[in-house]
Order: structure tokens, then C-alpha cells, then sequence
């Protein structure tokens, strides 16, 4: 019974750390979409407790009542087929756990697809993050203003993250204000965040990346709207403006710290927002032109040889 | 002579030379893409049911429920993933 | 070897019976390999980067004569496992040989429309849609390939010994194989190139 | 000298070297003790050119053993370096290395070859059959199989490892971004092994639904060969998707093709999706089999027949097709829409409800009977309760909304070595003791075995919970580091000492084997654990012809209705049994494919060319050989039955082992 009696203690165990002697960063939510996916999780949770716990009753049962140093030596177990019954019951309750679970599942995919609860009457505030080779790059194309490893976002407005790569798949995860997106090389992915409350948040890339991985996180500071725009003049007044070959050079491999300028690379080096659209099969004229001039071109390099 | 061309093999080659002249109409005419795709689909699924039954002769067997099984499970499954992939990567991206 | 004379000669023996089930176990799962490669060729159909499109490189005529050759040498070896059936071994061995020359046909029409698609500017390295027009047409076309010397296998083997349960079995699993090459082809045809020219 | 330099191990570190020392020094000893015992030609006769199921199951067996201590020893080390925070055991570059070897030994070398073992070894014995549909077919599996470990395993020595973790995600795994031959090691000889499994697969269902002993229907197999139908099922429709993934990531890497790339219309997501499309049946097909083998344990050892036979068969039939319905689940943050979400998410909670049935089943075939705690039941023991956890879990994973918090945490990584280690590591331990007489006719040491359950299941406990726990806190899964500050520091601590109490146990188990070699007693009998099913019909170990004369079976249950209902199991007189020649073609082939794929993976194309056509060679003259396989004589089986019935008659006074003890 040692077995049973470990497992009790680490449930138990998981009980009081969850409900929060030191709240676990995704069970501390600071947004609407974090606590959204908390109380998710923790509904799962409990639903799924009670699961585990019918099954270790049922379990211990068995083993106690029926293990063989405690029945007679005579004893032949019978030999029993299945009951449609007791197999319907065993069918039907899971698949009612699994309906309930769906159903809150597929409402919250919704709403954390879409502007947060509550923030819904505002404009949101769009901030292009893209990741680099170890980094991350965050473009305020509204405030004109681009950061390296830091984001400083107002309180109480909701926030459009659009989200792209300059290299390997990376995932952009803000643990206390909403779940992660993968960013990627050639498309653009959007995550809905909003936070509630000021404070400083722990952000990273959660998605291995190579040797710099572990070290791709940045901070996320919320404020309210006054001092972000505080900071944004601020910024306009001491920073410098980010040009092609800086930007360049911070696409280099490797860990900066945290940089600060005015403009953004978004007007040199463009988000890959709309590659899906131009693939699209009425892609024109223009694409037949093209496509036209480079088979010239082949011909004739062909004929060259 | 005649032996060697059993009527059940040349109706079948026939019959699916018309199956190939029917899908290139989507080439020569105008369709919509749904008109066009549902003709498509139509042809090669029957043009492969004509080479599954008639020429492979896949039911003569008693192992003919399993061979069925297995071809229409695999047919399922590429469904789901072309589908499924299509989904994710086109329809709802 | 238990030969049972009630069945036909492929299928005479236990382990001939296990020959043709195991190969039709194996085309559903080529079924699956090349339900992957359409997979990846209708999503990368418009991602031709600096490449030329489907509609601007596909040719309908020599679609159409590939088409119509395996078509026709799906119905030879049809042919074939018939004349085989009857105990007619001359024509089985004739009917084998024309589909493997057409076979040859196919091929070689293939190599043809490679280096046309070379020569337009769409090689295998050119773009997302290259690849994987290539890949599929290839690994159909190295599936005929490989086809092609494992029917000169067959034709020499009956050639030497006669039909007998052996050679039979081979035969037939063969001209499953074949069939479902064409099949592979259908669908080829219907959804790479004529979806592509319509 | 140019030439050799790519043959060197980008990062070398003085771990790497030792480890080049120690592979030539045991490949010298295993050469000379071969030379000076004169058993290369026993090994060449009797291993290397078998096509007998059983050796070859034996051979999967010790492969995978192998691989479970390679991939241990990754997993150990991976567990040190994130035992303190800022710990500087390895670098970045040999911590990426280290965890992608350990998913993909554990998973492809070790955990696939283990449910093969148990497929060779014990789904002809169940169903009455001599061999498989395909006996050298099923050789070229296995050296298929072992051309891939080979190279796979030579990669750290030869070239560098794979960094880009098990799921090879691209474009991190192009050539832009993982330049040494690291991935190119994992794209050739994931698709040797990869072929390998797919042919086991097609022999495995020819040999179940055309082999099967007379009376046998499919509704009366065994749970085991029910299990690996379904799970072959799923190989051959899930691995040739892998076959054409790998295809492509290999031209992407050797010929500079576009499928995965990020410029010229490539596509780095189409790679995730492929990968999982063949990645998440994967798992299935290694789990049914696991089930299979603990439906068989829990029935022999509670004395009782398998509750609800039908509907476990049919929660099968169902999870081999919703297996192929969910594979979307592993990319939920990739950026498609609520519905496509929505979708799999349903279809992946769906999963639970035929699993559910399983594991009530199991606690139902336990109900009413008469339970005795060998080391295989406390293995299926510790399964249920620990497996529910790893399931439910895999529940909450799959709510897509929360998973976006869960994605690429720690709680995804205790949640798929919840359900991997308890579900299939356990079932295979404890196949392995149950099946060991079946294999060596003696049995293993039972006190041994429970030290190392208790070792393996309480280290296991202390191991991964705490990655629940982390995880949910922003531990990010592959993080070669953390810092003080995010205080995961205690928690990774316990982890490795949980890590380092399951060493303990496989190092006991392996202990176990050595001890019981010389402790343990011969005369077993044939049925030590007093079963139910036909494998346990014929002698211990099983002779090479398997049943002398072919059994006639009424239910799933064949020995038992023998056993206690008098029913007629072998009818008639022995005839003379027709079996399959050796041949040394299938190595030969697994020697040329090692050799092609290492000139593919170093780009050497000469070699390359060469050995393909060796391989096609090979072909050519399998298909012109005539080979009808030998008889072996009524006299020769009747000697051989004769000498396992005299040594059953010395055993009688000996009481049944592994009975009513504990």
C-alpha cells in the first residue's frame, strides 16, 4: 500500500500547492484570458480528481477484498461475461464528463480568440513581436517606438499581439496575462491579451529554439494608460531611431539586452502578413507576368549552357 | 482469340476511357470550382472502384471483407488527414 | 508445398494465399503514402514563391498520352493475368511484355515532361510547389520504375518455368501492383493536373 | 585529410571521447571473446541468419533493453543538469543533444522494438501458428530495425547528434539552423527503422487474420493478439506518413528542396502537421499492445476471465480510429482558427471514454477473483492507478484553450511519461517476467522483481509529479537552465532523485536477469503461472516448431478450458511440420541499408549509389530463388516432445511457482 499512500500524499500535495499557498504563475491570472484558462484548468482539475480518486476506491477494493491470502484456499473465481448495463454506465458517464469538458472548451476557445471580456468597446493596442535568434523585437507601430527583450503595456486596454519569426518556430508566452501562440517565418499569428492589473510579468519563448533557448525570455511591465504614454514620450525624446543596419545586427545570433528606439523595423523589413492572400489561385496578372519574365529568363539561361 | 478478351475486361477499359474522357470536360468547359471538383471526384473514385472490382478482382476471395475493410479504412484515414490538413492550413487559418 | 488443385494456381498453396492478402495489406498502406503526398501537394499548390504556377507549367497533351498508356497497360495485365488463368502462356507472356513496354512508354514520357518543367524554370529546388509536384510524380514514377524490373523479374521466371504456383502468384500480385499504380495515376491525373488546367 | 574532417564530432566534450573509447574497447572484447570461444559460427547460424519468430522476438528484446539503458542514461543526465538552478553539468549545445537522442531512442529503438519483441515472440504462440505469414520478411524487419539503432546511436561519435529535439521542428532543423549531419542521422535512420516497423505491421495482420489455429475466430483470439492487430492497423496507415515527412526533411537537407523552409513558398508547419499525423497513432501503437499484455496479466493472476471482452475489443477498434482524428492536439497554438481547436480537441477528450472502459474492465476482471501479487501483477497493479493520472491529464492537455497555458510546459512533459512509462514501460517489464519462462523455461527472481518495481514505480512518482507542478509554474519543457529566482529549484531536485531511484530499479531488473540465470531452477514445467490463454499450451522454452500438433480452439481462453473443462486442445497424430529455411539475406540487407544510409547522411554519394543497387540486388534475388522451406520429421518432434514430457514428470512433485505467495 506504499504506492497508494505516496500518491495520496502528492495529491494532497497538489491540493494545497494549487490552491495556493504560493500561487503557481498560470493559477495567478493578472488578465481576463488568463483567468479564463485558469478556471478552466482548475474545473478540469477537480472534475478530473474526482475520476482518479473513484478509480483508486474502486482499486483498493478490489485488491483487498479479493486477494487470494485472504480467501479460502477453495475458492474458483466464476467466470462472468461483460453486462451491457454496467458497460453502458461505464460508457455514459465518461462521455458526459466529456461533453461538460467540451462545452467549456470550445466557449473559451472563442473567447481567447477573440478581444478579451470586458475590453470588448476599446480600441485595441496592436504590438508586433517577432523573435530573433535569441530575442525578442517589440514593434508599437501606433507609438512609433520599437524594444528589444522588454514590453511595457498600458493597464486596462486590450492588446493585439501580432507575432512572427526571423528564425526557428518560437512561442510567445506571458504566463500570468494569457496562454501562448506560436510565432513563425512566414505568417502571422494574432494572441488577444489584456492585463488588469499594473505589475512587472515573467515572459518567454516557450518553444525550443536552439542552444539560446532557455535564456529567450523578456519582462512584461503593465501600467497605467498615463504612465505608459509617459513612457512613450519619454522614449521619443532620449532614444535612438532604429535603422536598417542596427536592425540587422540585432538579427544576429545570440542574447541582447534590454534596447530602446524610435521607429520600427516594420516599415524596412514588413510583418509577413499578407503571403497568404497573394497565394491565393486568382493571384492576377501580375503574378503570370512575373512568372512569365522568370521562365525568359530560364529559357535563356538555358540555352546559354 | 476471343477467349483471351473476356468482355468483363474490356467493358471495363472501355469504361473507364469514358470515365477519363468525362473528367477532362472540366478542361475544355467553364465550371465553377464545385461543379468541376464534384465531377472530378466522381470519375476517379469510380474509375478506381472499376480497377478495384473488375480488373484486381478484390472481393473473389473469402478474404474479401478484409480486403474491403482495409482499402475503405485507408481511404478514411487519407480523407481525414487531406481534409483535416486542409482545415487547419487553408480553410481556418 | 500442399498444392490445392480446387483453387486457381495463385492461389494453390497456404503461403501463396498469405502472398496476395500480405500485398493487399501493404497497398492500404500505400494508400496512406500517397494520401500524404496529395496532402502536401494541395497545400503547397499556390506556394510557389518565385516559381511558376500549376496552370503555368502542366501541358495537356502529353498528360493526356501518359493517361491513356497506363490506362492502356492496366488493361494488359489484366490481360495478362487472364491469358495466365486459362493456362495461356504465350499470350500471358505477350500480354506481359506489351505492358511493360508501355510501361517504358510512360517513363519515358515522364523524363520527358521533367525536363520540360526543367527547362520552364521549375525544378525540384525552386519553390514549395516543385517540390512536392515533383516528389509525388516521382515517387509514383519510381513506383514504376521499380515495377518495371520486377515485371522483367516475372516475365523471365515465367519464361523458364512455365505457369506454376509459383510464377502465378507472382504474376498476380504483380498485376495488383500495377492496377494500383494506375489508380495512383487516376487520381494524378484528376486532381494534380486537371484541377490544376481548369 | 579533408575528406575525414566531416567525420568529427562538432562539440566534442571529454564525455564524448570516453564514450568513443568505451564503444571500441567493448566492440574489441565482444570480437575476441567471439574468436576465442569459437561462436562466431554458432551466432551466424542460430542469430544472425534466423527467420524463427521467437529468436527474433528475443532479439528485439535485448535491442531494446539496450536502448532503454542508452536513453536511461540521457534521461539521467538531462535530470542532473536540472537538478540545481544555473548548474553547469552541460552545455546548452550537449543538454539539446542529449534530450533529443533520449525522446527518439526511447521512443523508435526502445519502446518500438519492445512491443515487437512481445508481437514475435507470443502472437503466433496465441494463435496456434507455426511462424509468422512472412518468416523472412519479419528478418528483414528486424535488421531493418537494427541497421537504423545502429546508425542512430553511431551519431554522437560519428558527425554530431540531432539538436533539434525528437519532433526535428523545422526550420530549426533545416540546414540554415542545424548545420551539423546531427538531423540528418535522425531523418535516414528514423526511415530504416521506419520501414522496418511497416513491414512488421503487414506480416503481423496477415499472420493474425489468416493464421489463426482452427476454431479460432476473431471474437475468440487472446486480449494480446487483439491488441497488435489493432496496433498494426495502426503502423501500416500511421508509417508511411512518417516515410514521406522523412522523405522530404531529407531532400530539404541533402538536395536544398523548399517543403519546410521559410523562403520560396515553403512551409515549416507542414512538417508539425506531418510529423504528428504519424506522431500521435504512434503512441497508440505503442500503448494497445501494452494493453493487450497487462489484459493478459490481470486475467491470469486474478484467477478470472477478461471482463467484457467484447467491448475491450471494441474500445480498440475505436482508438485505432480516433488516433488518426486528433493529431492537431500537439499544435494548438500554431495560429488556426476556434474551430479547427474546437474540433480536435472533442475528438481528442472522445479518446478518454474507450480507455475509460479499459481501465474499468481491468478493475472489473479483478472483481469476484482471487488476486496473487507475482511481479507482473503489481506492475499492472501500479498501472491503473498511475496511467488514470497520465490520462486525465491528457485530458486537461487536450481542452485547447487551457492547453495553450500547458503547451510546452513541464506539465506536458510529466503528462506523456505519465502515460508512456506506467502504460507501456510498465506492461513491458511486466511482460517480460511473464513471458520469460515462455522464452528461457526458467523464471525470474520474484523478490528481486517486487525491489524493483517498488524502486521503479516510487521513482517514477517522485520523478514526474513534480513536473506537474513546474510546469503549471512557467517551466518551459527543453530549457538547458533556469535561475534561482523562478524558484523551480526544490521540485527539479526531487525529480532527480526520483530519477535516480528508476535507475536503481532498471540496474535491479538487470540484476534480476544475471541472478536468475544462475540461481533460478530449471524444471518450471510449462505452466509456472498457473494461465489461460494458448501460449501457454506448448512447452517452456517453446520448441522451434511451437505446437506439435496443431490446436483446436473453442473460446479465448483455449489452456484454460483444457485445464479445467476437459476440452480437446490437440487432436489427431503429429505429422511432419513444414518450417522456413534460415537465410543470411536479410542481415546481409540490414548491413547494406546501415551502410547507405550513412553514405546518405554524409552526402557520399558513390557509396551510396552502390549500396542501393546492392539492396535492389538483394530483391532481384530473393525474387528468383527457389526456396519451399524444410520438413522436420515425425520421428525428430517426437524425440523432442518426449524430452520436455520427461522433465515435466520430474517437476509434478515441485509446486506451481509464483502461486498463492505473498
Amino acid at each position: 500500500m506504499k504506492l497508494k499512500g505516496t500518491l495520496l500524499l502528492l495529491l494532497s500535495m497538489l491540493v494545497v500547492f494549487l490552491s495556493g499557498c504560493e500561487p503557481l504563475l498560470v493559477l495567478d491570472p493578472k488578465g481576463p484570458q488568463a483567468e479564463r484558462q485558469a478556471s478552466d484548468i482548475m474545473i478540469s482539475i477537480g472534475i478530473m480528481a474526482f475520476i482518479v480518486i473513484v478509480v483508486m476506491v474502486l482499486l483498493v477494493y478490489m485488491l483487498v477484498k479479493y486477494r487470494a491470502s485472504r480467501l479460502p484456499d477453495d475458492y474458483e473465481p466464476p467466470h462472468i461475461e461483460g453486462n451491457p448495463i454496467l458497460e453502458g454506465i461505464l460508457i455514459g458517464v465518461p462521455i458526459i464528463i466529456v461533453a461538460i469538458l467540451s462545452f467549456i472548451t470550445v466557449k473559451s476557445n472563442y473567447i481567447v480568440e477573440s478581444t478579451p471580456e470586458g475590453y470588448e468597446d476599446q480600441e485595441p493596442l496592436v504590438i508586433y513581436a517577432s523573435s530573433s535568434n535569441w530575442k525578442w523585437h517589440f514593434s508599437y507601430p501606433e507609438q512609433d517606438i520599437e524594444t528589444v527583450n522588454y514590453l511595457y503595456i498600458p493597464t486596462d486596454r486590450p492588446i493585439e499581439f501580432k507575432l512572427y519569426s526571423f528564425g526557428p518556430i518560437t512561442s510567445f508566452w506571458i504566463p500570468q496575462l494569457g496562454g501562448q501562440k506560436y510565432a513563425m517565418a512566414d505568417m502571422v499569428t494574432t494572441l488577444h491579451l489584456a492585463a488588469d492589473t499594473p505589475g512587472e510579468y515573467m515572459g518567454r519563448n516557450a518553444n525550443f529554439s536552439g542552444k539560446g533557448f532557455a535564456e529567450n525570455t523578456f519582462t512584461v511591465t503593465a501600467m497605467t494608460q498615463t504612465k505608459f504614454d509617459e513612457w512613450v514620450d519619454e522614449v521619443h525624446e532620449t532614444a535612438e531611431p532604429l535603422t536598417e543596419d542596427t536592425f540587422e545586427q540585432l538579427l544576429e545570433p545570440g542574447h541582447l539586452g534590454r534596447m530602446t528606439f524610435t521607429g520600427t523595423h516594420l516599415g524596412f523589413s514588413p510583418a509577413p502578413e499578407h503571403e497568404h492572400s497573394d497565394d491565393e489561385m486568382d493571384s492576377g496578372e501580375e503574378h503570370k507576368m512575373h512568372a512569365e519574365k522568370e521562365r525568359e529568363m530560364h529559357t535563356e539561361h538555358a540555352a546559354h549552357e | 482469340m476471343k477467349e483471351l478478351f473476356p468482355v468483363k475486361q474490356v467493358g471495363g477499359y472501355l469504361f473507364s476511357l469514358v470515365l477519363t474522357i468525362v473528367a477532362l470536360i472540366v478542361y475544355f468547359m467553364d465550371f465553377s470550382f464545385p461543379v468541376a471538383m464534384t465531377i472530378l471526384l466522381v470519375t476517379a473514385f469510380v474509375q478506381a472502384a472499376v480497377q478495384l472490382v473488375l480488373f484486381m478482382h478484390a472481393g473473389e476471395t473469402e478474404d474479401g471483407t478484409a480486403i474491403y475493410t482495409n482499402v475503405l479504412y485507408g481511404i478514411i484515414i487519407a480523407m481525414v488527414t487531406i481534409i483535416g490538413s486542409l482545415l487547419i492550413f487553408v480553410w481556418d487559418m | 508445398m500442399k498444392i490445392d488443385h480446387t483453387q486457381p494456381l495463385e492461389y494453390s498453396t497456404q503461403q501463396n494465399q498469405l502472398n496476395i492478402f500480405g500485398f493487399w495489406i501493404f497497398l492500404g498502406a500505400e494508400i496512406m503514402l500517397f494520401a500524404t503526398l496529395f496532402t502536401a501537394y494541395f497545400i503547397m499548390e499556390n506556394r510557389t514563391g518565385n516559381g511558376p504556377t500549376g496552370p503555368e507549367i502542366f501541358e495537356i497533351g502529353p498528360v493526356l498520352f501518359e493517361t491513356f498508356i497506363l490506362l492502356t497497360s492496366s488493361f494488359t495485365i489484366g490481360l495478362a493475368v487472364h491469358a495466365m488463368r486459362i493456362g495461356r502462356k504465350k499470350a500471358m507472356l505477350a500480354f506481359l511484355g506489351v505492358t511493360l513496354l508501355l510501361g517504358v512508354a510512360f517513363l519515358s514520357a515522364e523524363i520527358n515532361e521533367f525536363v520540360h518543367y526543367y527547362h520552364v524554370g521549375a525544378t525540384y529546388q525552386t519553390s514549395g510547389f516543385t517540390a512536392a509536384l515533383l516528389t509525388t510524380l516521382g515517387t509514383h514514377g519510381g513506383h514504376v520504375t521499380l515495377g518495371f524490373f520486377w515485371g522483367v523479374c516475372i516475365l523471365i521466371q515465367v519464361m523458364k518455368d512455365g505457369i506454376n504456383a509459383r510464377t502465378a502468384n507472382k504474376s498476380f500480385i504483380f498485376s495488383l501492383y500495377w492496377h494500383f499504380l494506375d489508380v495512383v495515376w487516376i487520381f494524378i491525373f484528376s486532381f494534380i493536373y486537371l484541377k490544376g488546367l481548369m | 585529410m579533408e575528406f575525414f574532417e566531416r567525420f568529427a564530432v562538432p562539440n566534442p566534450n571529454p564525455a564524448i571521447y570516453a564514450s568513443m573509447v568505451a564503444i571500441v574497447v567493448v566492440s574489441l572484447a565482444i570480437i575476441i571473446g567471439l574468436t576465442y570461444f569459437k561462436k562466431w559460427g554458432y551466432l551466424w547460424r542460430e542469430w544472425l541468419t534466423t527467420v524463427d519468430h521467437k529468436k527474433i522476438g528475443m532479439m528485439y528484446l535485448i535491442s531494446a533493453l539496450l536502448m532503454l539503458f542508452r536513453g536511461g542514461v540521457d534521461a539521467l543526465m538531462l535530470r542532473a543538469q536540472l537538478s540545481m538552478p544555473d548548474n553547469k553539468l552541460l552545455d546548452p549545445q550537449h543538454y539539446n543533444e542529449v534530450f533529443s537522442t533520449h525522446g527518439i531512442v526511447m521512443i523508435i529503438f526502445m519502446a518500438m522494438p519492445f512491443i515487437f519483441a512481445f508481437m514475435n515472440l507470443i502472437v503466433p504462440l496465441q494463435i496456434g501458428a507455426r511462424d509468422v505469414a512472412f518468416p523472412r520478411l519479419n528478418a528483414i524487419s528486424f535488421w531493418l530495425f537494427a541497421a537504423g539503432a545502429m546508425l542512430f546511436n553511431i551519431s554522437f561519435v560519428i558527425g554530431g547528434s540531432p539538436d533539434a529535439g525528437w519532433t526535428s521542428y523545422f526550420p530549426l532543423a533545416g540546414t540554415e539552423f542545424s548545420e551539423s549531419v546531427g538531423t540528418n542521422y535522425y531523418m535516414i535512420a528514423i526511415q530504416i527503422s521506419g520501414i522496418g516497423s511497416l513491414m512488421t505491421g503487414i506480416n503481423m495482420i496477415t499472420t493474425i487474420l489468416k493464421m489463426r489455429a482452427p476454431g479460432m475466430t476473431l471474437m475468440k483470439m487472446p486480449m494480446f493478439t487483439w491488441a497488435s492487430f489493432m496496433a498494426c492497423v495502426i503502423i501500416i496507415f500511421a508509417f508511411p506518413v512518417l516515410t514521406i515527412a522523412l522523405l522530404m526533411g531529407t531532400t530539404d537537407r541533402l538536395f536544398a528542396t523548399n517543403f519546410f523552409t521559410t523562403t520560396n513558398g515553403g512551409m515549416d508547419m507542414l512538417w508539425a502537421n506531418f510529423f504528428w499525423v504519424w506522431g500521435h497513432p504512434e503512441v497508440y501503437i505503442l500503448i494497445l499492445p501494452a494493453f493487450g499484455i497487462y489484459s493478459e496479466v490481470i486475467s491470469t493472476f486474478s484467477g478470472r476471465n477478461l471482463y467484457g471482452y467484447k467491448s475491450m475489443v471494441g474500445s480498440m477498434v475505436i482508438i485505432s480510429l480516433l488516433s488518426f482524428l486528433v493529431w492537431t492536439h500537439h499544435f494548438f497554438t500554431m495560429g488556426q482558427g476556434a474551430l479547427t481547436n474546437s474540433i480536435f480537441s472533442i475528438s481528442t477528450m472522445a479518446i478518454a471514454v474507450p480507455t475509460g472502459v479499459k481501465i474499468f474492465n481491468w478493475l472489473l476482471t479483478m472483481w469476484k477473483g482471487k488476486i496473487r501479487f507475482t511481479v507482473p501483477m503489481l506492475y499492472s497493479v501500479g498501472f491503473i492507478p498511475l496511467f488514470t493520472i497520465g490520462g486525465v491529464t491528457g485530458v486537461m492537455l487536450a481542452m485547447s484553450a487551457a492547453d495553450y497555458q500547458y503547451h510546452n510546459t513541464m506539465f506536458l512533459v510529466a503528462h506523456f511519461h505519465n502515460t508512456i512509462i506506467p502504460g507501456v514501460v510498465f506492461a513491458m517489464l511486466a511482460g517480460l517476467t511473464y513471458y520469460w519462462p515462455k522464452m528461457f523455461g526458467f523464471m525470474l527472481n520474484e523478490r528481486i522483481g517486487k525491489w524493483g518495481f517498488w524502486f521503479l514505480s516510487i521513482g517514477f512518482v517522485l520523478a514526474f509529479f513534480p513536473m506537474y507542478i513546474t510546469g503549471l509554474n512557467g517551466q518551459a519543457r527543453r530549457m538547458y537552465t533556469y535561475s534561482e529566482a523562478t524558484g523551480f529549484g526544490p521540485l527539479n531536485f526531487v525529480a532527480f532523485i526520483g530519477a535516480g531511484l528508476m535507475a536503481i530499479a532498471f540496474c535491479l531488473i538487470v540484476y534480476n536477469i544475471f541472478y536468475s540465470i544462475k540461481h533460478s531452477p530449471r524444471n518450471v514445467g510449462d505452466d509456472p503461472w498457473n494461465a489461460r490463454s494458448l501460449e501457454w499450451a506448448t512447452h517452456n522454452p517453446v520448441p522451434e516448431y511451437n505446437f506439435a500438433r496443431t490446436p483446436h480452439v473453442a473460446s479465448s481462453e483455449a489452456f484454460w478450458d483444457a485445464k479445467k473443462h476437459g476440452h480437446e486442445l490437440f487432436k489427431g497424430e503429429i505429422e511432419e511440420i513444414h518450417m522456413p529455411n534460415y537465410s543470411g539475406v536479410p542481415f546481409i540487407m540490414g548491413v547494406i541499408f546501415f551502410i547507405c544510409g550513412f553514405s546518405f547522411v554524409f552526402s557520399l554519394w558513390i557509396p551510396a549509389i552502390v549500396s542501393l543497387i546492392g539492396i535492389f540486388a538483394c530483391m532481384v534475388l530473393r525474387s528468383f530463388e527457389k526456396d519451399d522451406g524444410r520438413l522436420i520429421s515425425v520421428e525428430e518432434i517426437k524425440a523432442t516432445e518426449s524430452k520436455f514430457e520427461s522433465a515435466e514428470e520430474i517437476k509434478t512433485a515441485v509446486s506451481t511457482y509464483g502461486g498463492a505467495n505473498s
